[in-house]
C-alpha cells in the first residue's frame, strides 16, 4: 500500500484533500490514525481570511456540493504555529496567493515545522486573484512554481481544475518550471437557484461542485495528464469508495485525495478504501500500487 | 422538516435569504409533526430571522447533529440562553417517572424565557424548575452553576445534562464529574457546513457538528478546548 | 408558457436536446404531442456516420451518463428526406462540421424542409475534427457562423460547451459573427474505468458527461453568459424537474433542452415539466416567462 | 445479475471488454437465482462473447425491457434463431393448465436447438413441440409460419408469442391478428444505449428499448417500418 509521488513517500495512498477539516494538528492525527495516509491543510494566505458569509455550502441533490468558503484561513503565519508540534503526520501544506512573493513569504514561516510537501492552489473556483486566476496565466504559474523551488527542498504539488485556460497548459507551464507533481482536479465553477426566493443560494453566487458528479470529469483529466507527461499525479474529485481509487490508480495516478466523501461517509472512508485497495491487490496478485499504475492506458 | 421523534436535540442550518445561514437548535412545536425554531435576536443574521415575516420563505436543511443519552431517573437538566432550547425538546422525550430538576441561567429577569413552558411540559412529573440570574433581579441571585454545585452535592442525579454559554457547561461538566454523575453537553462552534467536511467547527480533535453537538463529560474533559478556546471565522483561536 | 428566443418562437419552452431520440420524424411527432416545445435533432454530417462501436453509453453511479455516440447519424442529405414530410413540429437541425462549407452545403440539402432554427453543435466533446475542436478555435467559430448566416434566413443557435479554450470566447466570437442565439452547454468530456478488466469503458475512451452531475455546472455557464452577453440563451444540462427548469430560466435563459433525464423518467418528463413550471408561474402571478427570466441576477 | 421472476423476458447489455457491447435475452439458467445468457457464433462481437473464458470477466447492465403479458389457457409460442431465448423463460412462468404449442424455426437441422429443453420445462403441461426446417432436414419441411398459418386456422389460443426474424414475426402476427386472436412479439433492433436516449432503436414512433421489446400485435401492425425496414448504425431505414 505503500506509495511514491516522485520523491514524496507515503505508507497509504489516500489523503486528505485540501479544505476538507483541516484546520488543527489534533483533527490531522485523528485522521491520520483514521487511515489517511497524509493530510493537505487548508489553503492558506499570507493574512488571515475569514471567508465569505454564510450559505457556503450547498448540499446537491442526489449527491455532492457546491462550496464557497472562499478559501476561509488562519493565514500562514498563524498556521505554522499550530502544526509546529507535528511529529507524525504527513503533512502537505496548501498554499494560495497573487504573486510569487506571497508564497516565499509563507514558506519562510514553516522553517521550523515537519512537511511532507507544498501543494500550491491554482484552481480555487471562487476567489479573485487567486486560485483559477492564477492557474489560467501559464507565465504566472511559470514564475510562481521557479520562485517556490528555489525557496524550499521540500517538495512542491501544483493542483489544477477546470478554468477558462486548459488546464493541460498549467500542467505543462508548472512541469517546465520544476515541479515534481500535479493534483487534479480541483471543484468546477457551479452554481444553485433557489426557486422560491429566486435568488443565488451561495453568498458568494458561484461555488465549486465536488464529489461523486465530478468523479468522471476527474479521472479523465488524469487520464489524459498521464497520458500526455511523465509526471506525478495526485488524482482527486468524487472519490469515496475502493473501485473509485482504483479507477483513479489504474488511469495513472500515484496517490488519491478526497474530501466530500468525508460529508457522506464520515472519516471512516479513509479505511475502508484501505481495506478495499488491499483486497484487491491480493486478490488480482499485486505487491505494491505501482505495479496497477496507469494499465488502464494500455487498452 | 420532518420531526424524528427518537432523537432529542438535533439542529438545522437555517438559510435567511440574502442575509445569512445559522445553525439553529430544532425546537418543539405546538403543531404535532413540525419542527420550530426560537431565535435570540442578536446580531446581523439572528436580527434577520428575528424579522422575517409570516410567509417569508427561510430555508432549512438537516436536521443534523447526534442526540443526548436518555437515561432514566433523577434528571439535572442546565440551560442558558438559546441553549435552553434543545433543554425543552429533552423535556419531551422524558419518562413519567423520571424526577426533572431544571435550571434556568439568565443574566437578568428579562432574559429569563421558557419558565412556563418547562413547567406545564413537566406537569404530569414529580419536578422542579429553579431559575438564577446573575444580578438577582429574578429567583436566586448569582451564577446559574452555583445552584449545580449544590445540587450535585446534595442529589446523587442519574444523569446531567447542559447547555449554553460554553463557560457554564464547562463548570457544570466538571461539577458532575467531580461526583462521578453521567453528564454530557450539546457544544455551539462557529458552523459553515454542518456536515462534517468545511472543519470550522472543531474542537480540538472533535467536529462539533458531526461528532456532536452532544459529548459525553470525561470525553470533553480530555479535550484542551473546550471551556477555554473557540475559533473565529478565519479559524484562529480565541479564548472564552 | 410561449417563450421566444430571439427570432425563434415556441408555445412551450422545453425541447428535447440534441442527440436523444432525434433520430425518425414519427419519433419528433409523438415527443411534440407528449409536450416537446421544439426538437432538435441529432447533429448531422455532410455523410452518413456509424459512430463508434458499442459500448457507447455508460451509465454513471447515482445518476447521469457517460455517452460516446460519435455523433451517428445518417447524414443531412439522407436526413432532409426524412423531415421533408413535417408540417406540425417545430424541428431544430443540429449541424456539425470541420468547414464552413460543410455547413453551407448541408443547409442547401434542407431548402425543402420546414425548419424553426439550425443549432451548430460546436461542442461535441468525442469526435476528432468537429465539435469541441471547432468551437475552441475562435477564428473558425467565426467563419462558420458568417457562412452559415449568409446560407440561410432561419435563425442560427451555436451550442457551446467546456472544452480547452473558455467557452465565453467561443460565446463572444459567434455573438461577433451574428449568432442568433445559445445554447449552453453540451456534454462534459469524461471517463469511466472498469476495475476488473482494467479498461477505460467506452469504446472510444472517453465520452460526455451528461445528466444530473452537469446541471449546476450548466445552470452557471447559463448565468454567466446572461450576465456578459445581451443575447437569448437555451439552457442544458441536467435538466429533469420543473424546479431545474425554473433554475434555468431565472438565471437568464429563454427556453431549455432536455436529454438524459428520458433515460430516467421517460417522455413524460416534458409534460412533468410544463405542468410544474405552469403552476409554479400562477402561484407566482407571472403571465409570461420573459417576466422571470434572469430574475436570479438581481439579487 | 438479479433475476425478477416476475417478468418474462427482459435484455440486458452485454459488454465483451475490448470487443463490443450487445443487447441480450435474459436466459434461464440452472442455478436459481441466477440468469444465463444464449449466444449464436455469429459476427465479431457474439463470436467474442462466444469465446469468453470460464472466469473471464464480462459486464452486464441492465435487465431492460418490458414483458410479455401472460395470458392463461391454450398458448402459441413461435420462435425462431436466438429469438427462442426468450420463449423459453416464458415457459418458465406458465400455469399447469396451460396447453402449450411451441413452434421452433430453423434453416436446417443443425440449427435446431432447446427442442429438448422445451419438452423437459413442458412435462408438466398438456403440450406439444413443432420442429420445422426450410430444408426440411428435421420436422416439418418449410417456413414456420406455414405450421402457424395452420394451427391459428383450427384452434382459438387464447394468446400467441414470438420472438425471431422479424419477416417470420410479422406473418405470424397478420395471422394471429386476422382470426381476432392476441399477439405479442419482442423485436430486435440496433442497440446503443437501451435506456431510451440514443434513439437507435427505433421503429416508427417507437423505440424498442423503451416501449418494448414487446408490443401488441395491432399496434405493430399500424408502425409502418415493422417487418418492413429496420435501421442501421447510421440510422439508415434498410430493407429486410
Ligand atoms: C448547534 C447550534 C445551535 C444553535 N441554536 C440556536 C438557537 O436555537 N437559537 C438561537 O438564537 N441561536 C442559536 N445558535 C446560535 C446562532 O447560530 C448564532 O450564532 C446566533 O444567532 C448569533 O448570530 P448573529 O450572526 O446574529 O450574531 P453576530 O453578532 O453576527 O455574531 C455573533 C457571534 O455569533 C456566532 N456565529 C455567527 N455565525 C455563526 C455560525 N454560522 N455558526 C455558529 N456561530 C455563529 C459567532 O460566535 C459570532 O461571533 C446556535 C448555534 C449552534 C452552533
Ligand atoms: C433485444 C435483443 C435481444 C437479443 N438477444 C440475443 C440472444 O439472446 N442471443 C444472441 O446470440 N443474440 C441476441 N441478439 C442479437 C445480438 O445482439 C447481436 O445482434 C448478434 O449477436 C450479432 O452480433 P455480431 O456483432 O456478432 O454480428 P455482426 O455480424 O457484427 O453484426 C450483424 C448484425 O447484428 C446486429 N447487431 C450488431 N450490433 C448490434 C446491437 N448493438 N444491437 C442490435 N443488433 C446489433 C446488426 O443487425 C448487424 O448488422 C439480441 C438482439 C436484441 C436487439
Ligand atoms: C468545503 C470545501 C473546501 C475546500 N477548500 C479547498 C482549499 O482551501 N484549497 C484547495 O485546493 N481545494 C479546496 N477544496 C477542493 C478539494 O480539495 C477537492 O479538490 C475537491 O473537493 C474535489 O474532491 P472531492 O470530490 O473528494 O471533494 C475544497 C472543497 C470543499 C468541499
Ligand atoms: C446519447 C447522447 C447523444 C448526444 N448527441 C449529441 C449530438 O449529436 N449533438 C449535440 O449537440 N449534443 C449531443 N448530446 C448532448 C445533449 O444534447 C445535451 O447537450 C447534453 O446531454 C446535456 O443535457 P442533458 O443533461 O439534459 O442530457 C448527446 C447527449 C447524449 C446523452
Ligand atoms: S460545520 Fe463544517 S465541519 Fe462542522
Ligand atoms: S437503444 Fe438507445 S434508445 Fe433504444
Amino acid at each position: 500500500m505503500a506509495t511514491c509521488i516522485g520523491k514524496i513517500q507515503l505508507e497509504r495512498p489516500v489523503m486528505l484533500a485540501s479544505g476538507i477539516l483541516g484546520i488543527s494538528l489534533d483533527v490531522f492525527n485523528r485522521l491520520y490514525r483514521a487511515g489517511a495516509g497524509a493530510v493537505v491543510t487548508k489553503s492558506l494566505s499570507t493574512e488571515p481570511w475569514d471567508g465569505y458569509p454564510n450559505p457556503t455550502i450547498f448540499s446537491v441533490n442526489g449527491g455532492g456540493w457546491i462550496n464557497a468558503v472562499g478559501l476561509s484561513n488562519p493565514g500562514a503565519p498563524n498556521f505554522a504555529k499550530i502544526i509546529e508540534p507535528n511529529k507524525d503526520v504527513p503533512i502537505i501544506v496548501s498554499l494560495v496567493g497573487s504573486i510569487p512573493q506571497d508564497f516565499e513569504m509563507m514558506i519562510k514561516e514553516f522553517k521550523n515545522c515537519k512537511i511532507t510537501a507544498y501543494e500550491l492552489n491554482l484552481s480555487c473556483p471562487h476567489v479573485a486573484k487567486v486560485g483559477l486566476e492564477v492557474g489560467d496565466d501559464p507565465e504566472l504559474v511559470k514564475k510562481i512554481v521557479s520562485t517556490v523551488k528555489n525557496s524550499t527542498n521540500v517538495p512542491v504539488i501544483a493542483k489544477v481544475g477546470l478554468g477558462t485556460t486548459h488546464y493541460l497548459t498549467t500542467v505543462s507551464a508548472a512541469i517546465d518550471s520544476g515541479i515534481d507533481a500535479i493534483t487534479a482536479i480541483n471543484t468546477v465553477r457551479a452554481m444553485a437557484i433557489d426557486v422560491e426566493t429566486q435568488r443565488p443560494i451561495l453568498s458568494n453566487k458561484f461555488g465549486g461542485l465536488s464529489g461523486t458528479p465530478i468523479k468522471h470529469i476527474a479521472l479523465r483529466c488524469v487520464y489524459e495528464i498521464s497520458s500526455k507527461y511523465d509526471i506525478p499525479i495526485i488524482g482527486c474529485g468524487g472519490i469515496s469508495t475502493w473501485e473509485d481509487a482504483v479507477e483513479f490508480i489504474l488511469a495513472g495516478s500515484s496517490a488519491i485525495q478526497l474530501g466530500s466523501a468525508i460529508g457522506e461517509n464520515w472519516i471512516h472512508v479513509f479505511n475502508d478504501i484501505n481495506k478495499g485497495v488491499l483486497e484487491y491487490m491480493e486478490r488480482k496478485n499485486y505487491s505494491t500500487l505501482e505495479e496497477m499504475r496507469g494499465l488502464a492506458k494500455k487498452s | 422538516m420532518q420531526r424524528n421523534h427518537n432523537h432529542p436535540n438535533q439542529f438545522a442550518m437555517v438559510w435567511i435569504p440574502g442575509i445569512n445561514e445559522l445553525p439553529m437548535s430544532v425546537m418543539i412545536s405546538r403543531e404535532s409533526g413540525k419542527a420550530a425554531f426560537t431565535v435570540r435576536k442578536h446580531g446581523h443574521a439572528s436580527t434577520g430571522l428575528f424579522n422575517v415575516k409570516v410567509g417569508q420563505q427561510i430555508g432549512v436543511r438537516g436536521p443534523y447533529g447526534n442526540s443526548f443519552d436518555l437515561k432514566q431517573g433523577k434528571l439535572l437538566l442546565v440551560g442558558g440562553g438559546t441553549g435552553l432550547v434543545p433543554m425543552m425538546r429533552l423535556l419531551t422525550f422524558l419518562k413519567p417517572d423520571d424526577d426533572v430538576t431544571l435550571l434556568i441561567g439568565a443574566k437578568s429577569k428579562d432574559e429569563v424565557f421558557f419558565e412556563d413552558l418547562a413547567n406545564s411540559l413537566l406537569d404530569k412529573n414529580s419536578h422542579q424548575v429553579i431559575v438564577s440570574t446573575d444580578d438577582g433581579t429574578y429567583g436566586e441571585r448569582g451564577y446559574v452553576t452555583e445552584v449545580v454545585k449544590k445540587l450535585v452535592s446534595e442529589i446523587r442525579f442519574n444523569a446531567v445534562y447542559t447547555c449554553g454559554p460554553e463557560i457554564m457547561m464547562y463548570k457544570t461538566v466538571q461539577l458532575a464529574h467531580s461526583k462521578g454523575l453521567f453528564v454530557q453537553a450539546s457544544l455551539e462552534r462557529m458552523m459553515k457546513c454542518g456536515v462534517g467536511i468545511c472543519g470550522s467547527c472543531c474542537v480540538g480533535e472533535d467536529l462539533v457538528c458531526r461528532d456532536g453537538t452532544i459529548f459525553d463529560g470525561p470525553h470533553l474533559l480530555s479535550n484542551k478546548e473546550f471551556g477555554h478556546f473557540h475559533r473565529n471565522k478565519a479559524g484562529i483561536l480565541e479564548n472564552y
